[in-house]
């Protein structure tokens, strides 16, 4: 089976969605264990995926048994391979940590909300694993219809809104890139990312092509909330309920960036995305303004949620930053920040996840003595804190150190500055809620008679995925050496230095 | 005069795709009301799939459909003679995207009617202030 | 926000209109489109998968996943109304309206009333539409037609313009046009919720399950080259036929979702009283 | 293809699209939508974008503005813009 893996591990996920979804009407407790299996199984194939990709290099897979330029083929190198093992995992963990919030706050639509959950999944290891341009466009929507679908089932209030203005922005972005797609389909007669790069290079001082690159990149940004146009991110990510928060925010930004830096090394080399446009540094200046207005956003929120959705935004300034300065060094630290900040999000979603299922709350006042009250929690937090920081030998710090190296190396001071306040700035934050946490008493500021437990901590359902999670950024920190050496120095082109 | 014309429809094709498309950007920016913006989102989409039916079309070619019958398979077929079929192709996936993402929409803008009993974003921004 | 809805829209227009320069002529049959990938399509269709209609064979064959999730984008489109509009709680409505079928008298039912046990009334909507004979009589004659015209669309999607997409949402407008011109509760009774959503899961497990079918058989996803002893026909049949069979679960697919979407939509979830 | 058809429902179609963002009702604004589509739909048959043009006018023309209806049915008429 395990020449099939590249398949699988989407098609796995899709049929169990079907199954999920037809159990929700017959038998609701058969949704979860279901659900369970099949992000096993999915996991399971991507990292076997690696593995392979590993040893044997490049892994590709023709659909329909059709060649590459006329069917839909697979194309699986070391950079795709990283990026499928993170999510998977990730959704797997997040899946059995949020099983009782899921249970608690929609009781009745269990079936459903897990059928859309396994079909983002779906939608992310598709867009990460395919070869073909417009394959990634259809991927693309199912992860964001699910995702609004997911995200509007929050707060009653607000989450629709925060939803809607999502969509209309969604919406716009997959359709400039499929609008950039047209545009290189115009030109090359091709919708296959190799094939379209093996086009290219005749064609670099094509007005066509250049405008396909700026409104392909600009749908990205816009998917991932890169500075000037994050409008949508906060609201949603702040208003949806805890189990999809803590699965959108690790996955759907970084996917983007992971496709924005498959589209600049694949389809469009970086000798035209770096030499030939000379945007690379007016883009560096972006992400150091995205990276200081993040910051400075998330010090005037009051409460833990929102809060960490600013955070986002300065992160996804980073990775955009890192991988347009357009070296080595930048680069690897923007590969290895998908890694990182994917797992430190799901670090800190997770803690909020289970310190709503516990207080009911996000806001800095119900963290008042939290310390005392659910002390496991609060130490992932810590850890999770000290890796957004950059402290090592959390994983943060590593990446971190790649993307300050690759700002000198291409002595774009701005950035270093930024990278450097941005981590002043959450040394900051994350110590006022260290400490509201452990030294303000727990306040019986919600009205009605609630008498503080010494500890009410949360099930171990959700502690102990949460203490992989944080073991996880420990241990990726430790083993940075390995992924830089064995995984993305391969991902790299030869050219860039 | 014939190229003339046909340079003039040509190039006509091009501006109406970018301006349907332009229409359907700033009503899905500058609108206030909900239901108007999903209108303006359906025409951005319709707009894109404008173009990529036009880049499908060629000069001399006919319906993407074979002439088949009985013998029919002894004649060769010649890629000039037909349009270029996979455009269309992309496109159905497009316009089925397009009424998904419209019925998700207007589910969430049922929920949003439901909760404020407005559809214009200004109100229901300034009801949420209020509280 | 007029004004920056304005800068935006010119500016990407600009932006598009410049490019527009570089491109091949508008129609011309020696630009890339027409002569990179596109040939082997319109040349080889007939020899490598007996099927006329070019855009039949690209869509569910050639690109077939792409279609695969084109239906996947349906049904979550489906589930996600569902989830976002569905109301379990049945509340008692406030006034429910029935109308004496042989006078035409309309009754005002207050909450909690109960009319007796009888033949004689018909429930109709609040937002009362007058009755009118023609409108019912000409949709029922209609619909048999409509969805017969549906499945021939679907069934001949081999040789004419259709196929799956359109049949499914001419089937699923069929059943909408009965849930207007009646109400919603008719349609409702014809085609139950959990036989729709059913359905639905069942329309797009028929396509993937197809391709897991090749899988199992020993190639690769979705090509139906591997159904041909199954079938019992030779390769380039069985992937005419594989074609057939992925049209038929979309077809499914795609008229239930749009049932189910338009039901949630119409009458905001409660299952009650529709357009 | 006919040039002078092609020339006037390719302005037609900017003049529906411009009407169903302008029209201060919304249920007018969804018919015009169905009668862009429509358009959209002759246009595309006119490309010979057959297939194309029978999903539009299935969906775009059809269901899609059964939608709006509902939607708009089920919550107001009104609008500012």
């Amino acid at each position: 089976m395990s020449q099939h893996y590249p398949t699988l591990l989407v098609t796995v996920p899709l049929l169990a969605a079907f199954i999920i979804s037809a159990a929700g009407w017959i038998n609701k407790r058969l949704c979860f264990p279901f659900a369970v299996a099949t992000l096993t199984v999915a996991a399971y194939s991507c990292v076997g995926l690696l593995f392979r990709v590993l040893h044997e290099g490049v892994v590709h897979y023709r659909l329909g048994g059709w060649p590459p330029p006329w069917g839909i083929a697979y194309y699986v190198d070391q950079l795709n391979g990283l990026v499928l093992s993170v999510i998977s995992v990730s959704a797997l963990i997040n899946l059995i940590a949020s099983k009782r919030s899921i249970e608690r706050e929609f009781p009745e639509k269990i079936g459903p909300f897990y059928t859309l959950y396994v079909l983002f999944v779906t939608g992310m290891l598709g867009i990460t694993v395919t070869g073909d341009a417009f394959n990634l466009y259809v991927l693309l929507e199912i992860g964001s219809l699910t995702g609004y679908a997911l995200i509007a089932m929050g707060d009653k209030d607000r989450a629709p809104l925060a939803s809607l203005n999502y969509l209309y922005m969604g919406t716009i972005g997959a359709c400039f890139y499929l609008l950039g797609v047209g545009y290189l389909y115009i030109v090359t007669g091709s919708l296959n990312m190799v094939d379209i790069a093996s086009i290219l290079p005749g064609l670099y001082q094509s007005k066509a092509v250049m405008t396909a690159f700026i409104i392909c990149m600009v749908g990205m940004w816009i998917k991932m909330a890169f500075f000037p146009l994050h409008g949508w991110l906060p609201n949603a990510y702040t208003f949806a309920p805890s189990a999809s928060s803590s699965l959108i925010a690790p996955l759907m930004t970084k996917v983007m960036i992971y496709v924005m830096i498959r589209f600049i090394l694949t389809v469009f080399t970086p000798k035209f995305a770096f030499s030939t446009l000379a945007v690379s540094d007016s883009v560096v200046w972006l992400a150091v303004i995205a990276i200081v207005m993040g910051a400075i956003f998330a010090l005037a929120q009051r409460d833990l949620k929102k809060m960490l959705t600013y955070i986002i935004v300065a992160e996804v300034g980073y990775m955009v930053g890192g991988a347009w300065l357009g070296n080595r060094a930048g680069m690897t630290g923007a590969i290895l920040h998908i890694v990182n900040d994917a797992l430190m999000t799901l670090c800190a979603f997770l803690v909020v996840g289970n310190i709503v299922y516990k207080v009911k709350g996000y806001s800095f006042e119900d963290l008042k003595g939290l310390f005392s009250k659910m002390p496991f929690t609060m130490g992932a937090f810590v850890i999770g804190a000290l890796s957004i920081i950059g402290v090592p030998p959390t994983c943060g710090f590593f990446s971190k150190w790649y993307l300050i190296s690759g700002a000198i190396q291409a002595s774009h001071y701005g950035f270093v500055v930024a990278l450097l306040f941005s981590s002043l700035v959450n040394v900051v934050l994350f110590f006022r809620i260290i400490e509201i946490g452990y030294y303000e008493p727990f306040g019986d500021h919600h009205g009605h008679d609630h008498h503080p437990e010494p500890m009410a901590e949360a099930p171990l359902s959700m502690l102990v995925p949460l203490f992989i999670v944080a073991a996880g950024l420990v241990l990726v920190g430790l083993y940075t050496g390995d992924i830089v050496n064995h995984i993305i120095q391969f991902v790299i082109p030869k050219g860039l230095l | 005069m014939g190229d003339f014309i046909q340079a003039l429809v040509a190039k006509y094709n091009y501006w109406i795709y970018i301006t349907l498309m332009m229409i359907g950007l700033y009503a899905m920016i500058a609108k206030n009301n909900l239901i108007k913006k999903i209108v303006g989102m359906n025409i951005f989409q319709t707009a894109i799939i404008l173009f990529y039916v036009s880049i499908g079309v060629k000069k001399g070619g006919t319906l993407p459909i074979i002439e088949h019958g009985h013998g029919a398979h002894s004649h060769v077929v010649h890629a000039v003679d037909y349009i270029n079929p996979l455009p269309h192709v992309l496109m159905l996936t497009a316009i089925v995207v397009s009424v998904a993402t419209l019925g998700v929409a207007l589910a969430l803008g049922i929920r949003i009617y439901n909760r404020y009993h407005t559809l214009e974003e200004d109100e229901i921004l300034s009801q949420i202030r209020e509280k | 926000m007029k004004i920056t809805g304005l800068i935006i829209a010119v500016l990407t227009g600009a932006l598009l209109i410049y490019a527009t320069a570089d491109f091949p002529a508008w129609g011309d049959p020696a630009s890339p489109a027409s002569t990179h990938v596109s040939p082997r399509y319109i040349e080889k269709t007939i020899e490598e998968t007996a099927v006329p209609n070019m855009v039949t064979s690209v869509l569910a064959d050639y690109r077939g996943y792409d279609t695969m999730f084109e239906t996947t984008v349906i049904f979550s489109a489906g589930v996600a109304c569902f989830l976002l509009l569905r109301i379990f709680r049945r509340e008692e409505p406030e006034e429910r309206l029935y109308r004496h079928v042989l006078t035409g008298v309309t009754i005002h039912v207050k909450k909690g009333g109960k009319l007796p046990p009888s033949d004689d009334f018909e429930r109709i909507d609040t937002e009362w539409t007058p009755h009118d004979l023609i409108i019912k009589t000409m949709c029922r004659l209609l619909i048999p037609f409509i969805q017969l015209f549906a499945l021939y669309v679907i069934a001949h999607g081999h040789h004419s313009p259709g196929g799956g997409f359109q049949g499914g949402v001419m089937l699923g407008a069929s059943v909408i046009v009965l849930a207007m011109s009646q109400d919603l509760r008719t349609a409702v009774r014809r085609l139950r919720e959990k036989v729709d959503a059913l359905l639905c899961a069942t329309g797009v497990f028929i396509y993937a399950g197809t391709g897991a079918l090749c899988l199992l058989l020993g190639a690769d996803f979705l090509n139906y080259r591997a159904l041909a002893p199954l079938l019992n026909v030779d390769p380039i049949m069985a992937r005419s036929h594989g074609i057939f069979i992925v049209e038929i679960g979309v077809g499914i697919a795609v008229m239930a979702t749009m049932i189910w979407i338009y039901s949630n939509v119409s009458s905001s979830g409660k299952y009650d009283e529709g357009l | 293809m006919i040039w002078q058809l092609d020339l006037a429902i390719l302005t037609l179609v900017v003049i529906v699209g411009i009407g169903a963002i302008t029209v201060k009702d919304l249920l007018g604004a969804a018919i015009m939508f169905g009668a862009y589509s429509f358009m959209m739909c002759l246009l595309w048959s006119i490309m010979g974008a057959v297939d194309v043009a029978f999903t539009e006018a299935s969906v775009g023309a059809g269901v899609s503005t059964v939608f709006f209806v509902a939607a708009v049915f089920r919550t107001t008429r009104r609008t500012k813009d």
